[in-house]
């Protein structure tokens, strides 16, 4: 997002520079301009960070009472290690001054002071703190959900440490620090690749050297169903996720003021909801069809791959090229659902189906639907030009899959990757943390 | 004495409960149960994997009597249970030794109403 | 709440005409007011939207765990049916250039350009969309709480495409969109008519046609309650639709800046938590006196109640008043819920006492306590005049009402109105969906 | 919060001073200062409110289901009663003229007209209302955690409506509205004293004028554990409540216009959550070493303490003192609750260690780290220096214990305090309302 | 060998457990169970609607034995349970013909406790 | 007849249901328990304070039967649920005297199955 920063600030320079008549009133008026953009964004940071919940009941819901509070606990402590981390190490890892150009950065650990100029798209380090960790706190804990009834919750910890302060800041530096994939035209508004499709392709890679759990497939291979034990949870979650998606993909236009910026954050704010809805609908349709019956688990993941979809693009695209997005991804969530289940991959809650495969799809969309001007001005690559879509949309999955294998594969060496057989069919709650979810509550978790 | 414990269709609770009210048996204790039988179970999908349901939802009526209630209750139970398809339950009957109401210390025939 | 633009562009017109000395600083000026004015709306809207999971969990909570999953995926489906239809069709409807005058009218489908003066209170038209696509989806999903645990899915998905694309957007033109309802100076700030009595009285309709629960009234009448299996879901979901309010009525006033603005929706907020608190307050009192022990399902009501009683005036009462609106609605919900148990009508979540009871309440309180203009400067007709509130009052919940009533009864004589005895029996969420809401967990359904 | 208004004010009128030439245009560059500060303190009493339901389901979920309802109740009930208390005697008593000088005051009943200058920082009083009630209920509402399982409903409402109409109000304008302990320069940005330990230390004086709950201390003393009974609603609450917070922190500032406003609320946002992530790891941490697994209540406790640590401060300090505070908020509340056990209290939610105990730290960090001007220009008294902290942080604590110590003797005199033993055992959901939270679930509440 | 169950007010379930610890019988299963007996139930009210609960809660406790212990048991029961207030609830007694011990495979009276 | 009852860890549940199916058993109903026994509880922490759990969750399974499958049914039993460790349950056989398939009121040995 940082990037287009630049282009901004000229729009606000020029303007800024007729102002010349009355001096002090036109500070103040860039006083509430300024005023105005940060207020925007830290209303959108609110909203990110609401999103964290939405991420923890989607993903309890979706899984067995028995896990229920390992599950919670680990989105309630992705954030606050997430928001340490990333504080001391990932912003400065994916905002800084180039160390390898175009690959490699640092600007130092914390929040720097500002010494911009008063004025409209001047956002102030800690708010634009606030935004980004948010933002690295939704890539890290996509993947609790694809982990969920067997990760050790001290492989967990590592794992969380590890995306917030390293592996996401690297590849966010690409692109929206102003890295070679940037350079090179790839466009992802706010974030289909830069944080979905790295916490979806994360939780790919975690799932398959973790295996399935117990039970989830029989020894001939055919998938059994483990369903979710909190259905209206996971219905809240994901109505809490559409709601704070108002503040990831609009907030990501870092600044309101100015009528291009209004402009852009409304139609954002529509497109954001018309593909939520779109995929919401058909992957119930797709659904009502293949197995008879509508089914509402897969209508939520739909509503999310609508939104994942949208998010790279929701800038450039038209009301109807949203609603086309969104249709798609909610028949890719589906398909993708079905996929997992004939590699024999167990991702309880869909994490790689809605962030990681529709992710990539956010990618490719923007090439085909999206529309963007050159990157500087009188360049002659233009953002969102399809090879730099492909490579984007490759690149930064792989990145994030073979990292993240690598740590998982390491922490299997160590054995701390999994629980032992019998906790995890007594459940990580007792297991890991002593403590139940459901206190007193009758609970047949076997069959 | 004797117990009839019966394993029905939940849904079918309240005709039971009518059915033997109606026979002037009120007393009786109502679990939860799961049940495999004859029914087989059914299919559902969950997230477009198919999920074989084998343990059907039941529900386990104990009602203690004295002997020549036996009859009646059994035939209430039906009464009220019976739908002619597969999965309508089964009633048992066994012995009880003693019964004790707790209250009155009370034990025997008189107890057990 | 369109209709009230014109007045306020007028306002920001004439100040704007000062503006003469500096013409890029009086420019800066005015996109801060348009910046201004759709972030406030926007962030009013996302309030909005969040008001859907509001509903869920109220109605959710409130009915028998074997239903959950189905009343869930209605109030997701109607939003995703319902944004889709309103972007074709129903926001066309209600804000087009009249083809019938006053009755009728067609704006083209999709959401128009933007095409006016960058200033304060002039709306981009894509988050006018987002903002008035949350209230056809509010007057949606106030149905299906009364008509749960026993209408088929299908019927629900053809009721509120039929909600949301027609019926409300019709009414809704009568109204806000300019129609003769606005013309004869019928006043409904934020839709205590326009949208809560559209749903209440919809629901109605759909209660009638269905007829009660198997086990709602015994074989002599006597009202027999199936309690609801969630409370604390059901509280939550209040709390978030109290929070949503703040979205619905304050962004009625459709723009905060410039003083009058700026005083009306914050008189807007306070009213309307002052009603809320009252309508909590005297529906337990009234709960406690009638039945000896204080309930929180009703007290729950009552704040819902105050809610729709102070949403048609919150902008034209004092808070003292405010007070007294929500107290009165507190009193009839209790009164409400009574009356249709002696009409032995089966309405679960009470959403006719609640939306339409109280819609018409706040309808008619307008006339009572509120206080406004005359429609047009010189025009001797007066916002808000007893002729008016009656009619407007009576008309709109007949039209949804009657409309409504045939909807239901066409479904029903074609065969796909209610489920089978034996599924309702077995609960919706097995026999509509497959799915149970609590996996695992020993469920008593039955008594 | 309100007395910073003078400071500001000044900083806006100089500004305006330089308006001279063009009155119109800065009229309305004034007016937009005036709608962005209004609409943001608009935007953090939304948020402030939505804290309620946050501390509802954080209280229910950490007790038994068997009193759901019961809690539930209070803490709807506590927000309608506080909101109108609030309007008629609380708000007047709070911030009116004094009458016993510096510690006494009255304003009238209900909120006064806007007799102020159109500018930024002006604050309508309807929304200045809006926010300030909403810190009365959350000081009300912490307390019912602490009662839960055992208190008297009618005691309740009694309580509800002294601490909110009298008791919080009068401490309140100590600081807030100007009193004594503001004039020798005591400081609490946010209120951890004047609002969190206010409801902590009630919660106290009533835990111990109580008694635990029946089976929570063994006949030796030992503690036994009540496990509550839905951690997801728990975890979710303290989500709530973390998102709410950026509104009562951040909203303190009372202005975002403005250059130092657009920082200070930066700051203090960033700091309020680098705060609650390190309390919440810290808690984690402390449990682990001591309990030797890892867990989650106490973890949701850590980020509440921190969160409530940096109240007083976190426009002072830096990032890095705001990770220190927070830490050792994380730390304090678990010893406050192993304490409590100790003192053989029973606080069910850790109602004290949280707001009480770290109340007190945030008030006493205040003094430590952050760093202030005078309270007046030329004034040789600093806000926040050692003696002002100390005295105010003892001070209002006792205040609030005595005085609700007091009024819960004679509650107990009255014999109206506890609920008898036998509906202790069956529960408050039956006893007190005659519902029940989850119908139809089979729960197990003994042993 | 016998089997004693006993139905009671959940309330006692831990008066009940240290009864029978002080008379040394430490194994048991315990299951909820809803009752309808002589207690007839109450009426709660939902939104108004009066509503007539006669399916009561209560607490099964089953405890396997050797003849010699089942008076004890008995009057351990009655003990914790009796409050002589109608809803104490009732004591079964019924004979058990094997009793196995899964872990040892152990059978008889010896496997029993 | 015979009643076949058994407490049994719940993770064996399913190793216990293939076992008898194997053993060409297939009906039976099975309710949550909660026990005490020789595994004589845990101690878990909440909040700190040490909390004694003395009823473990079990699962009951209960298989009426003719009397020639008993010892297959207990042979199946103890092969799905036998870990060795403390707490692998219990089976108690008791006798049935009536047996009634409610859907088609037929009684005695050939309702049982
Ligand atoms: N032999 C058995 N032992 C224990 N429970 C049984 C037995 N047979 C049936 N049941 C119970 O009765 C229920 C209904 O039995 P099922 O065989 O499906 O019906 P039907 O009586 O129509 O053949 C089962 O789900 C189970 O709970
Ligand atoms: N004949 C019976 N059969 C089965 N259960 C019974 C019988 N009589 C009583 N119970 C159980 O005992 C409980 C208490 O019985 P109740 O008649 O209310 O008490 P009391 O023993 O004081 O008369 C009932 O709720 C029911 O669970
Ligand atoms: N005498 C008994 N009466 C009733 N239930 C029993 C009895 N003995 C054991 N049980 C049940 O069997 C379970 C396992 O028993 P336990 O003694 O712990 O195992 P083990 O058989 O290895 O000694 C207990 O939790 C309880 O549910």
């Amino acid at each position: 997002m940082r990037n287009k920063l630049t282009g901004l600030l000229l729009i606000l320079f020029s303007a800024s520079g007729l102002f010349a008549e009355s001096p002090e009133l036109s500070e103040s008026v860039k006083e509430s301009f300024f005023a105005l953009d940060n207020l925007f964004i830290f209303f959108c940071a609110v909203l990110v960070i609401f999103m964290q919940p939405g991420f923890a009941l989607v993903e309890t819901g979706f899984n067995s009472s028995k896990n229920a509070v390992n599950i919670l606990f680990k989105n309630v402590i992705d954030l606050c290690v997430g928001v340490l981390l990333y504080f001391f190490v990932g912003y400065g890892l994916m905002y800084g001054a180039p160390i390898i150009e175009g690959f490699f950065a640092w600007g130092g650990s914390g929040i720097a002071d500002f010494d911009g100029v008063v004025e409209g798209g001047a956002l102030l380090p800690q708010v634009d703190f606030l935004f980004q960790v948010a933002f690295a706190a939704t890539a890290a804990t996509i993947v609790s959900g694809a982990v969920a009834g067997r990760l050790n919750f001290k492989a967990y910890l590592i794992y969380s440490a590890v995306i917030t302060g390293l592996i996401y800041p690297i590849s966010g530096f690409w692109k929206w620090g102003g890295g070679w994939l940037d350079a090179m035209g790839f466009y992802d508004f706010a974030g289909s690749i830069v944080v979905h499709s790295v916490g979806g392709f994360a939780g790919l890679a975690a799932a398959i050297v973790l295996g399935p759990r117990i039970g989830r497939f029989a020894k001939d291979g055919t998938p059994k169903a483990i369903p979710g034990h909190n259905l209206p949870l996971a219905t809240l979650g994901v109505f809490i996720l559409w709601v704070g998606w108002f503040g990831f993909n609009p907030g990501s236009q870092l600044a309101i003021a100015g009528k291009a910026n209004t402009e852009a954050v409304m139609l954002i704010a529509t497109n954001t909801t018309l593909a939520a809805a779109a995929g919401g609908l058909f992957a119930m349709i797709l659904t009502w069809i293949l197995h008879k019956k509508p089914e509402l688990s897969m209508a939520l993941n739909g509503i999310l791959a609508g939104l994942v979809g949208i998010t790279a693009n929701c800038d450039g695209v038209t009301n109807i090229e949203a609603i086309i997005i969104g249709s798609v991804a909610g028949i890719l969530v589906v398909l993708g659902v079905k996929m997992l289940d004939r590699l024999r991959i167990d991702d309880p809650v869909g994490a790689w189906p809605v962030h990681g495969l529709n992710g990539l799809w956010g990618g490719i969309a923007t090439a085909i639907f999206a529309e963007y001007g050159p990157i500087e001005e009188g360049s002659s690559i233009i953002y969102g030009n399809t090879i730099a879509q492909l490579t984007g949309s490759i690149v930064i999955p792989i990145w994030a899959f073979v990292t993240m294998f690598l740590l998982f594969l390491v922490l299997k060496k160590i054995g701390i990757l999994r629980v032992s057989r019998e906790e995890e069919l007594k459940g990580l709650d007792i297991g890991e943390h002593g403590e139940e979810a459901y206190n007193g509550f009758q609970i047949f978790t076997i069959e | 004495m004797k117990l009839v414990t019966a394993y029905i269709r939940p849904e079918k609770l309240n005709d039971v409960k009518e059915a033997l009210g109606d026979a002037d048996i009120k007393k009786m204790s109502v679990t939860n149960s799961l049940g495999c039988g004859q029914q087989g179970g059914y299919t559902e999908t969950y997230r477009g994997v198919d999920m074989q349901i084998n343990l059907l939802k039941k529900v386990r009526i104990e009602i203690a009597l004295n002997e020549d209630y036996v009859e009646t209750a059994i035939n209430a139970i039906i009464k009220g249970a019976k739908t002619g398809n597969i999965g309508d339950g089964k009633i048992f009957v066994t012995d009880i030794i003693r019964c004790i109401r707790i209250r009155t210390e009370e034990e025997g025939e008189k107890a057990i109403g």
